[in-house]
């Protein structure tokens, strides 16, 4: 067990914003001069809505069923997980059974699967990959990296809990967790959104100020709109 | 009547009086010499008047009342009088013109120009031999006298080596003359006339004459002393040296050829032909302006020489074809030679200067006109002449080298106008109001000879053709705004439409209504255009002047003289381009040859008469029909880009301005196909070595649909992506036109309507984004559709009707064309055109695609929408392609029945709006009614759907781990078929650029290695006169024993 | 080889003498002789070609004019010849003068330097 | 109403109803298949109806984003292009009902509508901005270029040997025996199409468009909830309403709704099967191929007919 | 072959005693002026092309940065490492070695990675400046000795609550042994 060194402080300046993003003059092909700012010009700065459920039950319930039988996973590996993902799409383990997909954008992904410990700037990414998902949309962590921090408990550069930057809907416990362990996270994760209950986009867009402080508290080179749209 | 000879006495006599002025008195001296050639000039004038009046009669003047061979006689007849008032006013405009050295050099040298202008008129009117000789060496003496008036001391050595080459002249003339004088006994021209001397060995002596003279001439390669003059000597005196003295000359050699009879005839045309290409030739590899003028000279006057020899036998006709080059080249010349006084450097390019005042401009257009032959000039209907004359004799080896060599001159000349258009200039413009006078009555003269030449053509005077008049209206209106010029261009073209159309077929008339109806419609553009814009209406009305004249024509000489009216108009049109130079340059190189070669087609056509009507094309003698058919094809598709010929539009129309492309695009290209049409509808089939050149047409079409397409999906300049999509899109009408069935002329038709449709849309929708973002290039726009979003509908609209899908009106293009192959024998040129079709999706999605979708640039985020004149035409053809998409037989059902009663047949059948052929049907209306429905109901489901999106930026998009900062650099735009050039880069391989270049650089090449031979010493230039007459000798009697 | 053709060779052989001076002498002042040398040659031979032999010359002063067709020589080349020589003189004064310049601007009277004006 | 001969609203309806049928014939047809394929690897696959069950999931999407006019039509555009092509197509020979509104127009037509969809979902795409999505158009279309062509050439063929446009004509001649189907009495027109039906079908070895592991997914890539949902139903739809085509020009067409299910189903099947054995082609690859193969036998096709 | 090599160069360069893992593998401490002309006649004449690895030891409390080259011949299979000693100081950056990025290409990805990593910098090496791995890092270089990772995490990333951190060995004993453990107590 190391000891902790009480001397250290951490080194809290800021980092100054990346060149491609600062304001700058723009001169138009008339010769006049624009400003631009990248990230107001660049990106839609409307935040995140609370999306309320269907108007009736059924018709919700009905909705619930065919998400949870249509779960289209981002292809989004972060740590030693995603290799544990690959065999759910063997014969040995079969996840299109039932109704799991993988897609290749988050546009039409609904389960981001972090699969194992998130490096800050993966983390970077991974929000960004989230927030571009549409509503509704589901969080599953994988491992105990994404849980506390697993075996980069003393990482100066990995987060040790997930649902500090991003609602999870299902951890899957393990170093890491067998593909059946995975199988059976995905069983509970459905049962949770056939029960309506897996609503962390929209836990996210009500606490989205908690989020995104928690999220701006690690990455410190913050370099892109509040929400990513 | 004044006695002519006062011409010769007021020359001697005022320059005896300068002798006994005081020698400070420069300006009495200068009004003494002034009002000598004044007083010459009105008495030549007044003879020429009256002699051409009739009122009287050619007189014959006879020295010591003598007869000949005891005296020397003097005529004054019409030709005379004509020349020694071209003299003679030279004379006085250039001694106008070179008042301030006249004055500088005192007055003996303007004793010796008035001795000059004496000779010269002397040398026209002499009919005897000796008196000749003696009026020239009083020229070569005046002459040498004058080169000394110029400042350039190189001048002292260019008028020594013109003594020394006198001087052998000299000799060889006075052996001559005496010999001749031996063998006839006489010195009178007529008496020797009266006797002709066979062309045999024994007659060296008429040899020997005729030769001097002919050197005299300058003739090519025996000139370079001339050279030297023209390029150093004062410009005024350059003016006199060759207009005034090449004149007369010449007319002195035309006496003495007429005189010795037809069988020296051809000596004159060889020399001639020689000449005019050699000199041509050399000028390619000159940027001197006067020594390229010089070079000019000599191709002109050997132009000449040629029509003296090759008219022996036209009587009077000579006399109006050689008269008519002989005076507008005399006023072209001196006119030009009077300009590049008010140039100070000397290089080609520093004719720039010429722009700081627009009247000298149109001079200078004007000579330059003059000397090429272009309408109205004399030189244009000398030129249809000759040529007619040469299909006569069947002498095609001489009508095609005068044609090339009249085509390289053209280029030299033009070059040379683009040059003065384009660069810029070291100096300014020395600017003298005399001076400016003295150009101005030249290229007033020159106008006023054509509108005087004209009548005598027998032909259309082309000075009063009343499109042609509404052009130059333009010239003076050029001070008033262009927005007044513009509702003045509209209304003009309305009028002129709706006052022509009584009478013409169908076919005509959609062409007329293309050329001018559509052209006032793209007009309705230019009211974008701020300030004066000089220099546009009058080349724009030409153009469609010679496009109104095209479609309404008759006769083969009105086609002609129109489609050169649109040439040079469209030409004048594309130099305004900011880029355009080179461009412009092989427009008018390419275009021209091709009109020659409508030319040449149409003499052989004629064989030999002048007028011809275009219908009786199809009573071409079978013998020559392949041949014509060969040539005006050629001319047609040199118009219609077809590949091969198309080098020239790419940058044509891409360098353009914004609403000259469409026009160039849309309209221009359409007189090319208009001609196409005439050919195959008056001729038909024509077979050649057994291959039917129909086929040949569909072959080119064929590869032209193709290539050019390919080609278009490799550009990034969106107008010249444009452009190649022109020449793909002319290759499917000239492959529905060589079908030679109805439903192919039918798909001709289509085409060329949806071609003006939405090539003028797209070219304007693009000019208009240009207008706004400064750039052509399409990698540097991108996410447009926001800001511009009337310009992205109509390229929208243009590209669905373009790529042939339905609904929109190139359906009916692609569906006519299905029907129209199901009829004809020919199949592998079909895998062409199916292979072009969908290339034609990959340039038209670039174009919208790297325009108007994907990411914006940074200085472009803030770009208006186009201005509203160039998006006005726009919606309007936008309006036009839905309703003739929905209802294409409001024009179509027309032209059909016109084409039937051409074919007899009638494949499609028209119930209500429907249209049947033999083997489909189509039915628009039905066609647009299933879209309307089924695009209609999805779309309301799916705004029932997602009537809740959130409108995000053009940048929120999702990446895959590392991301862009910049969305310029996300735009995909640059080499966007990589693939496909990986796959098919091949046929980018620049063939025909590469085989005309290899012309251009051949021919410069031998200019530029074959003007070595002018060495620049007086005494090789000796050495070369000598061998140049032993060796005329010795082919001129091998050729006749 | 009477008179005539004599004059006629001597005429000839003078043109031929002066052409060769003038064109291979690059000396501006022996070129211009040469030159006068061939108008001689020229001036002889048209001389020798109006000659009839037997005949007088052309002046009317001794002899009667009704005779005068038969008993003179051809007028026309005399005349011709009067004209020639003064033209010729003509010539080579504006050539010598053109000399005279050349050397005040150049300062040499070589022919083969006078060529700034070529191609 | 002269340019709907017979019109009556009933029309509508049959019209509705093929498409209804052909929708989820095509729906189920693409997921058996996709079963088919799981069971060839061993696995148990997809759900027949998960087809059924995905559609549901993205019109259930509750946030939506737009890029702008195009982008939200492009999808309109596509389904379009493909009830479109159905509705200008004869589906069952000699029934009134399903001869669709095909009085429209002829082969041609349906021919150049295959690029109404095509042509506005590359525009959609565009102008999401997506850089895939415009490399994928690219090679898509550029790959198009030739793969179209030994089509083309057949259709030429075909429409030479039969001397009619007309689908409804051409199916008309090949009734009675099976051997009067254009597959045995122009087979080498037949083979050239079906070259440019397997070329234009996108799948292996012809689907570099969408090449999942290069530019995730192409085109589409921006797309989602309902806009997805109608791609998807045109990617039901629209390879049916292809293969309808060349089973009408090639095949001797379907007189019922059983035969079309079964002809359907086997000419799927067969860019299914090449799709399953063959690697991908990069676009010069398969261009390149489309030359050396396709087009000698177009050429052949309509040199010998 | 090793031995061999080592032999012919000792006389012109100053080597420290050579450390055999294997046979074919062997470490060897070098002077840092005569490191580019070792490493240049090792590629050029002795045919190591390939540079493996390079790659930094933080002595801290000999206040040295040990820089290992691990350079392979391919041929014949050998791999040499080149030991150079560094004076270590504190400050980020101030601390420099020598760029073979002319040598090797690959070198400056190293280089940069040890700019950001140790602070150990390489003047002249192409975008050894740049981040390589980390992004917006202000702290130590992370992978020197004086930086404390625990406590950076501890001050920037929550701990879950509850979480209980075992000793390896007394866990694995407890875990394995539960009898012993117990009788030994």
């Amino acid at each position: 067990m190391k000891d902790v060194d009480d001397k250290f402080r951490k080194n809290t300046d800021p980092v100054p914003m990346r060149e491609e993003l600062k304001p700058r003059s723009v001169t138009t092909p008339d010769g006049q001069t624009i400003e631009i700012e990248p990230l107001r010009d660049y990106f839609c700065d409307a935040r995140p809505k609370v999306h309320p459920k269907a108007y009736s039950k059924i018709v919700e319930d009905f909705y619930n069923w065919a998400r949870s039988n249509s779960l289209w996973i981002l292809g989004f590996g972060t740590g030693c997980g995603a290799i544990e993902m690959r065999p759910l799409m063997t014969p040995r383990f079969d996840a299109y059974r039932y109704g799991i997909q993988w897609r290749p954008t988050p546009r039409q992904a609904s389960l981001l699967v972090i699969s194992g410990y998130l490096s800050v700037k993966t983390l970077k990414r991974a929000i960004r990959a989230y927030e571009q998902m549409p509503q509704p949309k589901y969080v599953m962590g994988l491992g105990s990296c994404t849980i506390n921090g697993g075996m980069y408990w003393d990482s100066y550069n990995t987060i040790k809990q997930l649902d500090d930057y991003l609602p999870v809907d299902m951890y899957v416990a393990g170093c890491m967790p067998r593909p059946e362990a995975l199988l059976h996270g995905f069983m509970e994760l459905k049962k949770r959104i056939r029960s309506g209950k897996a609503e962390g986009a929209n836990d996210y867009a009500e606490n989205f100020d908690r989020y995104k402080a928690n999220q701006k508290a690690v990455i410190k080179d913050w370099d892109m709109p509040d929400y990513n749209w | 009547m004044v006695s002519p000879l006062l011409i010769l006495v007021a020359g001697l006599g005022a320059a005896f009086l300068l002798g006994l002025l005081r020698d400070t008195s420069e300006r009495v001296a200068f009004y003494v010499t002034v009002a000598a050639l004044g007083f010459m000039s009105f008495v030549a004038l007044s003879w020429t008047v009256s002699l051409a009046l009739g009122q009287v009669q050619p007189v014959d003047i006879y020295t010591a009342d003598a007869r000949p061979p005891f005296a020397i006689n003097l005529r004054m007849g019409l030709p005379e009088a004509t020349l020694a008032s071209v003299v003679a006013l030279i004379g006085l405009l250039s001694a106008v013109f070179m008042r301030r050295d006249l004055m500088r050099l005192g007055r003996q040298s303007m004793a010796v120009l008035l001795v000059l202008i004496m000779a010269l008129s002397g040398l026209i009117m002499t009919r005897d031999l000796f008196n000749l000789f003696v009026f020239i060496e009083l020229i070569v003496i005046a002459s040498a006298g004058l080169v000394l008036l110029s400042q350039d001391t190189r001048a002292l050595g260019a008028g020594f080596k013109y003594l020394i080459v006198s001087q052998v002249i000299s000799i060889l003339l006075l052996i001559g003359v005496i010999f001749t004088y031996h063998a006839n006994g006489s010195l009178n021209i007529d008496d020797i006339a009266a006797t002709p001397m066979g062309f045999t060995g024994a007659s060296l002596a008429m040899f020997l004459v005729l030769i001097a003279l002919v050197l005299e001439l300058k003739p090519f390669p025996a000139n370079g002393w001339a050279l030297d003059i023209y390029e150093s000597a004062h410009p005024g005196f350059s003016a006199l040296f060759s207009a005034a003295s090449g004149t007369a000359t010449l007319f002195a050699v035309l006496k003495l050829f007429e005189a010795s009879g037809p069988d020296w005839a051809p000596l004159a045309t060889g020399i001639g032909l020689v000449t005019f290409v050699g000199a041509n030739v050399l000028a390619l590899a000159q940027d001197h302006g006067r020594r390229l003028l010089g070079y000019s000279s000599v191709g002109q006057i050997g132009l000449v020489l040629m029509v003296v020899g090759y008219g022996a036998d036209w009587g009077v006709g000579l006399y109006y074809v050689a008269g008519g080059l002989l005076i507008s080249h005399a006023i072209a010349k001196a006119g030009l030679f009077w300009l590049s006084g008010m140039v100070k450097a000397r290089q080609l390019t520093d004719w720039a200067a010429l722009r700081q005042n627009p009247v000298l401009v149109v001079a200078f257009a004007t000579f330059i006109a003059m000397l090429s032959g272009l309408p109205p000039f004399p030189a244009f209907y000398a030129k249809w002449t000759l040529v007619h004359a040469m299909a006569e004799y069947a002498d095609y080896p001489l009508m095609a080298i005068f044609l090339i060599a009249a085509l390289i001159e053209a280029a030299v000349l033009f070059r040379w106008f683009g040059m003065a258009i384009k660069r810029e200039a070291t100096l300014p413009l020395a600017y003298n109001l005399s001076h400016e006078t003295v150009v101005l009555i030249a290229m007033t003269a020159g106008w006023v000879l054509s509108f005087v030449w004209g009548p005598l053509s027998g032909f259309d005077n082309l000075v009063t053709v009343v499109p042609f008049l509404f052009a130059l209206l333009f010239l003076p209106l050029d001070i008033l705004p262009a927005r007044i010029k513009n509702v003045i261009a509209i209304a003009g073209l309305v009028v002129w439409y709706v006052t022509s159309t009584g009478g013409l077929d169908p076919l005509r008339m959609i062409f007329l209504t293309i050329m001018v109806l559509g052209g006032a419609l793209l007009l309705l553009a230019s009211f974008h255009a701020k300030g004066r814009r000089m220099g546009f209406y009058t080349p724009a009305m030409l153009m469609f002047a010679g496009m109104a004249l095209l479609v309404t024509s008759t006769t083969s000489f009105q086609f002609f003289a129109a489609w050169e009216f649109l040439t040079v108009g469209s030409y004048f049109l594309i130099l305004r381009g900011a880029n355009s130079e080179p461009h412009a340059l092989s427009y008018i190189t390419f275009s021209l040859g091709g009109a020659f070669a409508l030319l040449a087609g149409f003499a052989i056509a004629a064989e030999g008469h002048y007028t011809f009507y275009l219908e009786d094309l199809s009573e071409v003698a079978p013998e020559l029909a392949p041949y014509v058919f060969v040539l005006l094809a050629a001319g047609f598709l040199t118009k219609t880009a077809t590949m091969g010929l198309h080098i020239w539009l790419p940058g044509a129309h891409a360098e353009a301005e914004t609403d000259v492309s469409p026009m160039v695009s849309g309209i221009l290209l359409k007189a090319g196909l208009f001609g196409l049409f005439v050919l195959v509808m008056e001729m038909g089939r024509q077979e050649l070595y057994g291959v039917d050149l129909t086929v040949v047409l569909v072959w080119l079409g064929a590869i032209s649909a193709f290539i050019g397409a390919v080609l278009a999906a490799f550009q990034e300049d969106a107008k010249r992506l444009l452009a190649y999509s022109s020449i793909s899109q002319m290759g499917y009408a000239l492959f529905g036109l060589a079908l030679m069935n109805h439903l192919g002329w039918l798909l001709a038709m289509m085409f060329a309507i949806n071609h003006f449709v939405y090539k003028s849309m797209l070219f304007l929708a693009v000019g208009g984004v240009k207008e706004r973002t400064h750039t052509k290039l399409m990698y540097k726009m991108g996410g447009l559709i926001t800001l511009m979003p009337y310009s992205f509908v109509s390229v929208l609209v243009g590209i669905i009707a373009m790529s042939g899908v339905p609904p929109l009106s190139g359906f009916g293009g692609r569906w006519i064309f299905y029907n129209a192959i199901m009829t004809t024998d020919l199949r592998l040129p079909m895998i062409l055109i199916f292979m072009a079709g969908p290339v034609g999706f990959l340039y038209l999605f670039r174009l919208i695609h790297t325009i108007f979708l994907g990411q914006p640039k940074d200085e472009l985020r803030k770009v208006k929408e186009a201005p509203f004149w160039i998006l006005l035409p726009q919606m309007i053809f936008v309006a036009f392609l839905i309703a003739f998409a929905a209802l294409p037989g409001m024009i179509l059902q027309r032209v059909d029945g016109y084409i039937g009663t051409l074919f007899g047949d009638r494949p499609l059948v028209w119930t209500g709006r429907i249209i049947d052929s033999q083997y489909g049907t189509w039915n628009p209306v039905a066609i647009w009614g299933v879209i309307i429905a089924v695009f209609v109901t999805v779309l309301l489901l799916l705004v029932w759907m997602n009537h809740n999106a959130q409108r995000v930026k053009q940048f929120n998009i999702v990446f895959s781990a590392e991301r862009p900062f910049k969305p310029q650099t996300t735009h995909f735009a640059w080499n966007f078929f990589a693939p496909y050039r990986k796959a098919m880069g091949f046929l980018e391989m620049p063939v025909s650029t590469s085989f005309w270049t290899g012309v251009s650089n051949a021919l410069h090449g031998t200019a530029e290695f074959a003007r070595k031979f002018y060495t620049g010493n007086g005494q090789t230039y000796a050495v070369q006169l000598l061998l140049f007459v032993i060796a005329v000798y010795l082919i001129s009697m091998g050729a006749s024993s | 080889m009477n008179l005539v053709q004599i004059s006629l060779a001597t005429g000839f052989l003078l043109i031929l003498l002066g052409l060769y001076g003038a064109l291979t002498n690059r000396d501006i002042l022996r070129m211009i002789v040469s030159f006068t040398i061939a108008d001689t040659g020229v001036n002889v031979v048209l001389v020798a070609v109006g000659y009839l032999p037997g005949r007088e010359a052309p002046i009317l002063d001794t002899i009667p004019v009704a005779e005068a067709a038969s008993r003179i020589t051809d007028p026309v080349p005399q005349a011709l010849v009067l004209t020639a020589i003064v033209i010729g003189l003509g010539v080579t004064a504006l050539m010598l003068a053109y000399a005279y310049r050349l050397f005040r601007a150049r300062g040499s009277l070589d022919i083969s330097e006078f060529t700034e004006l070529k191609w | 109403m002269t340019d709907f001969p017979n019109f009556q609203w009933a029309q509508v309806g049959y019209a509705l109803l093929t498409l209804f049928i052909v929708i989820n014939y095509g729906m189920v047809m693409t997921a058996v298949v996709r079963k088919i394929g799981a069971r060839v690897g061993g696995r148990y696959g997809i759900p027949v109806w998960q087809n059924y069950v995905d559609l549901l999931k993205n019109i259930a999407l509750r946030s939506k984003i737009s890029h702008g006019v195009m982008y939200y039509l492009g999808p309109v555009f596509r389904l379009t292009g493909g009830v479109g092509l159905l509705m200008f197509v004869p589906t069952i020979y000699g029934s009134e009902w399903h001869q669709n509104f095909s009085y429209a127009g002829d082969l041609i037509l349906a021919l150049y509508f295959v690029f109404f969809g095509t042509l506005g979902m590359a525009l959609g795409a565009g102008e999401s901005g997506h850089p895939h999505s415009a490399i994928g158009v690219s090679r898509g279309l550029a790959q198009v270029t030739m793969a179209e062509l030994p089509l083309a050439l057949g259709v030429y063929a075909l429409s030479l040997q039969y001397g009619t446009l007309d689908i409804t004509k051409i199916v008309a001649a090949q009734q009675g025996s099976i051997f009067n189907w254009t597959l045995f009495t122009n087979p080498i027109a037949t083979v050239a199409a079906m070259i440019a039906f397997v070329g234009t079908m996108m799948r292996s070895p012809f689907d570099v468009a969408m090449a999942p592991q290069e530019i995730p997914i192409g085109p589409p890539t921006e797309y989602h909830s309902s806009y997805l949902a109608l791609m998807q139903t045109n990617r039901a739809l629209f390879p049916v309403a292809k293969v309808v085509i060349y089973m009408n020009l090639f095949f001797g067409g379907a007189t019922s709704w059983a035969e079309f299910a079964i002809k359907v189903f086997c000419l799927y099947m067969v860019s299914v099967v090449i799709g399953v054995v063959h690697p991908r082609f990069r676009v010069e690859q398969s261009i390149r191929f489309f030359l050396k193969w396709g087009l000698p036998i177009g050429v052949l096709a309509i040199l010998v007919v | 072959m090793m031995r061999e090599i080592l032999y012919r160069l000792k006389d012109r360069y100053h080597f420290g005693t050579p450390t055999f893992q294997r046979d074919d593998l062997c470490f060897v401490t070098v002077k840092r002026d005569e490191l580019r002309a070792i490493l240049t006649e090792l590629r050029d004449v002795e045919g190591f092309t390939h540079l493996t690895l390079l790659t930094a030891v933080d002595w801290l409390e000999e206040r040295l940065f040990q820089l290992t080259y691990l350079i392979n011949n391919r041929e014949a299979n050998l791999t040499l490492g080149l030991r150079v000693m560094l004076e270590r100081e504190d400050e980020p950056g101030a601390t420099t070695g020598d760029t073979i990025h002319d040598l090797w290409p690959t070198a400056a990805t190293y280089q940069r990675e040890l700019n950001e990593m140790f602070g150990i910098n390489f003047p002249g090496s192409p975008r050894v400046d740049e981040e390589f791995i980390l992004e917006g890092w202000t702290d130590l270089p992370p992978y020197r000795r004086d930086f404390d990772s625990l406590a950076y995490s501890q001050q920037t990333y929550n701990d879950l609550p509850g979480r209980k951190t075992h000793d390896p060995r007394d866990h694995m004993k407890k875990a394995l042994y539960p009898n012993y453990l117990k009788e030994a107590e």
